[in-house]
């Protein structure tokens, strides 16, 4: 973990209330694809948690809907605006041990944190599955993205207006699969392992005091005993949690 | 050249500033980011007799300039804390440690703390007669001068170490609780703990928390804090540790001002993790500012 | 089209904002500003049988997310109140008013109470019992169910007009002080006024406020504030009165969930002369977000 | 009383931890040299009040000096930034009752609001005199902007580094003063009045929560009864005052 100073390098809104941000400064803490920052909104005590969508060395990029009134005062900032932010949190996903095929399944602003993911397993040569959840067609975002890095993609919206009109598990196909990683909302998580055959690995999101261990605010109740969200996870095998 | 040293209950410490409980796990989070030796000392998770899984989630709600908190003492019991905690923290600590000791029950304080105050590596059992956050117990002794004095009384018995009673702020006179536990034997009094609040979530429209109610924390009770620091001060002779809400170096001498011996801090830590070594950074500076070139001497200077 | 009427004690108000005494004044300084007929009541400054000249200064300091006052209750007296002040807010004002009734006896509480709740303007008389800010009485009714239920009692025996009694968050259980002015004939609550605090001045190196402390109010207490209003409307039937912090529609829709009927605005309108007028405005926005169509049905929605 | 949206439009240091600032936007609500602004600063619960020192159309100026940390805070705010300000508060001087020959007094950061008033009895065809106090030469600030105006201008410092050494009494030339106006802490303000013969007006300060008349925080006590600095105030006679 490392406290960091992010300048806005970009911020661009990409579909409905949902917005890009690319963001400028040291990212040496990211480790792994599924890992978070966690950033002071000014006039906002606790700070606010974001899975990192991509990095590179200088530039990590988010995604972020507008959910509450913080997310909502983020629309307005401005390229050029500081950013304190503590950045590599969480353990982030395992591609060691994906297999050859592996599924990524995400639901809403669970989408962001599997395009890393995605590019990494890519990168190792997999062959790379993508199955994303959004309410409608004017939500959908990162679909090209996916595509453009080789990846076979199905969408489901609920509304049907574009996609699969239906769950993102509706858009799930299984055969094959080697791993499946999953992030969204926990009902979502929850349908994904009622259904999904094999191993995987979900990525949780809890209200957090830190982010960083020290409060045990978001704990998750596992298999082996109360677990961190920001700490042991926020990726955790689909056998710890037991689902 | 400015002293930051003061002396708690006979300790002495190299500056007033103590991570409080709750806020810094077992140190072992921090332990990466700076040298914890910089600390005057540190207070660890609030431990029970058994380990305790703590309250669901949501446990954690944010408010103006504070916070909420739920966690419902979530630790790992006393046993582990003694076989695999104090011995992690003797890694990377090498100072008295606080043992911050909770319980349900009288006998489960003593039991807590007969086991806590028997290891070298505590320097001072601070006794949580006020967590808000669990039920039948906690912050009844704390809410109750008679009840105070019994755990004070019951753990006195069974330690030799500086015991140091954590009060709660919930109460019409605090100043009456605190002299029950000096009364019954303690060397020094921690306040305060959180005040008791509430958020609802508008999307529910019910209580964001599980259990409805919720711990406050954070700069908005400071002004709250310094108030009883300041009461109690002038009506005990033990020294007190003053905490809540303090975020920076002049909310430090603002709290010694009023009375404190030393001074934890809790939120800010979870906000910003180097949150203490930066206030003792700010100290020396703050210090030259108002003329001050000794903490000790400024402990309870308001009066 | 959203509803915001709401019935308190049998007054029906055109929404539930109501600005909280001793930040208001009696209207005047606001008048100009905009149409306080906009406002569902206003509650005019804490009034004495004598006129008073409160404390001396500095008497406002600020605080994370907040402030202190000691103002001490200064007032032209209820004399002045009734031949001066009454028929200027007549000019300005035409809907019911909340009187404040501050004082220092019984004898004084109901000498008021009795004079304001004989004025056809007055829609209401609401009793501070809670003023932490001057010596020998104020807060001491109100941190005593006792005391508090005498008062309630005393000047219950002297007006017809709704009686609601305001109470002090210092105390250990607001539900047992809010029980006992419900038994002794109380039609209505209003919770909170400010919790004790204090602040230091580094520069003097003593109490900023010249009586040591002063009450806490603005967002900070916020937390505090709900969690109380919550447990009293478990406790009594009679309706509440919610404020402590209240800034944003979303604050009052927070407040009418735990319970409260109308919501009073104090701190806000200091630091924004157009709070209310402004929360008026955004409340059916916020409603229409969080699918709500009648302030009048989410009273107490959140239990 | 307005509530404005004042932009920076200058912002320099002019003495030792003293800074002018000049503020665009609606100045319709100042009628009168004395008069104050308050300002809400990002971060802090109250408003900051501060009196104007000269304002036209369009355009109102503040100097302020480093006292706290709000006005610390403020050193680093930039050109282009937004202030929310309540404006046109309080009373003013009366300069009416002036006479021929009046002598205005002011000690450290009560200096700003004379200029403005200094200007006006100018206008009016006053012999003005001008006594000013500072603590170093470095501090001092406005002395060339009165002689401007056409004031006979006396500076005392206290170390004597510039002007007269001494309290700014000694700099005071009671001789043919009609009427005095005076700015600045409180016990300069009483030590005038133990020395000044004739009629005079005096500006006081005091710590506010509203600055427009709500609060009743910011009383003097006064032979007429209590009064709000911020509303029947900031100037009083000094008959008012009893001093
Ligand atoms: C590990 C992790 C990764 C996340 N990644 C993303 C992402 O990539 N893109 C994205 O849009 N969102 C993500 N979220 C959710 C995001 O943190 C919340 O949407 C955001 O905090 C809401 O803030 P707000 O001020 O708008 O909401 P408010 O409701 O006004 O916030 C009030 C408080 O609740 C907390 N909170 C509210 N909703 C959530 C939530 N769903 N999860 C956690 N805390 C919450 C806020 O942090 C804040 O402390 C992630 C959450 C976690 C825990
Ligand atoms: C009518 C009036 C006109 C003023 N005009 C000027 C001016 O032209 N130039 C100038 O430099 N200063 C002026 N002052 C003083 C100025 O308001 C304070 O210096 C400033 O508020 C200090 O803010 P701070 O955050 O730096 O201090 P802090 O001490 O950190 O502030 C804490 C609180 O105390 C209040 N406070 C602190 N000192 C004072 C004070 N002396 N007077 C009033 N409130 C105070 C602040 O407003 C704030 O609410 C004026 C004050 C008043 C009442
Ligand atoms: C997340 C959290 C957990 C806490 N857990 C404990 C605890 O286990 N034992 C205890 O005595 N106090 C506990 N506290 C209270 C703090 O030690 C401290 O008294 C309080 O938060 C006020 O200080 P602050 O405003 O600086 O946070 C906890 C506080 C927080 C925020
Ligand atoms: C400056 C000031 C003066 C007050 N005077 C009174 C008063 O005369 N009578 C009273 O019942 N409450 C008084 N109060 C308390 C408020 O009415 C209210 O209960 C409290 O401030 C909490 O609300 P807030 O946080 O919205 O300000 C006063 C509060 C302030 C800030
Ligand atoms: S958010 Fe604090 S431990 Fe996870
Ligand atoms: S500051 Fe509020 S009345 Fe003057």
């Amino acid at each position: 973990m490392k406290q960091t100073t992010y300048v806005i390098a970009e911020h661009t809104k990409i579909a409905r209330q949902t917005y890009f941000m690319r963001l400028s400064g040291d990212t040496s803490a990211f480790t792994q694809p599924g890992q978070f920052l966690n950033i002071t909104l000014p006039g906002y005590y606790l700070r606010r948690p974001f899975s990192i969508c991509d990095w590179r060395m200088g530039e990590a990029d988010i995604i972020y809907k507008v959910l509450g009134e913080g997310t909502k005062d983020m629309t307005a900032f401005e390229a050029g605006m500081e950013l304190d932010t503590l950045t590599g949190l969480g353990n982030g996903f395992d591609t060691s041990t994906s297999g050859e095929s592996p599924l990524l399944i995400g639901g809403g602003v669970g989408v962001p944190p599997l395009l890393a993911l995605c590019k990494e397993l890519r990168a190792q040569g997999r062959q790379v599955k993508v199955a994303l959840g959004f309410g409608s067609a004017d939500e959908v975002f990162l679909a090209d993205a996916f595509q453009a890095l080789g990846a076979e993609v199905a969408v489901a919206t609920m509304d049907g207006t574009a996609g699969i009109k239906g769950l993102v598990t509706d858009a799930c196909d299984f055969k094959n699969c080697s791993q499946f990683y999953a992030c969204g909302p926990t009902a979502m998580l929850k349908a994904i392992c009622a259904v999904a055959p094999g191993p995987g690995q979900l990525s949780l999101e809890e209200r957090m005091g830190c982010g960083f261990g020290a409060c045990v605010g978001c704990t998750v109740f596992t298999t082996e005993g109360p677990l961190r969200v920001c700490k042991e996870g926020p990726v955790f095998k689909r056998e710890v949690l037991g689902w | 050249m400015v002293d930051l040293k003061v002396t708690l209950c006979g300790i002495e410490l190299d500056n007033p500033i103590i991570p409080a409980s709750g806020t810094f796990g077992f140190g072992q989070d921090f332990a990466g980011l700076y040298d914890l030796n910089r600390l005057g000392s540190f207070s660890f998770k609030g431990t029970t007799l058994a380990p305790r899984e703590g309250n669901p989630t949501p446990r954690i709600a944010e408010c103006y300039a504070g916070m909420l908190n739920a966690v419902g003492l979530q630790n790992p019991g006393v046993h582990k804390v003694i076989s695999e905690e104090l011995p992690r923290i003797a890694t990377f600590f090498s100072k008295p440690v606080m043992a911050n000791v909770s319980g349900f029950a009288i006998s489960e304080y003593v039991e807590v703390g007969r086991l806590l105050g028997a290891q070298e590596q505590v320097g001072g059992l601070e006794v949580n007669i006020s967590c808000p956050n669990v039920h039948g117990g906690g912050m009844a002794f704390g809410t109750d001068a008679k009840a105070a004095a019994e755990v004070t009384g019951a753990v006195r018995k069974v330690t030799d170490k500086p015991l140091i009673i954590k009060l709660s702020p919930n109460v019409t006179d605090i100043v009456e609780v605190a002299r029950a536990c000096e009364d019954a034997g303690a060397d020094g009094l921690s306040l305060i703990n959180t005040l008791l609040g509430m958020r609802i979530d508008l999307k529910t429209k019910k209580p964001l928390l599980p259990f409805t109610t919720g711990g406050l924390s954070g700069p908005a009770v400071f002004p709250v804090a310094l108030r009883m620091v300041y009461q109690v001060y002038e009506a005990v002779k033990i020294p007190l540790i003053g905490m809540g809400g303090v975020s920076s170096a002049r909310d430090v001498i603002e709290m010694m001002l009023a009375g404190a011996t030393a001074v934890q801090v809790g939120s800010a830590n979870l906000i910003n993790p180097f949150a203490c070594p930066q206030i003792i950074d700010a100290l020396p500076e703050v210090m030259d500012q108002y003329g001050i070139t000794n903490l000790q001497e400024i402990i309870g200077g308001a009066h």
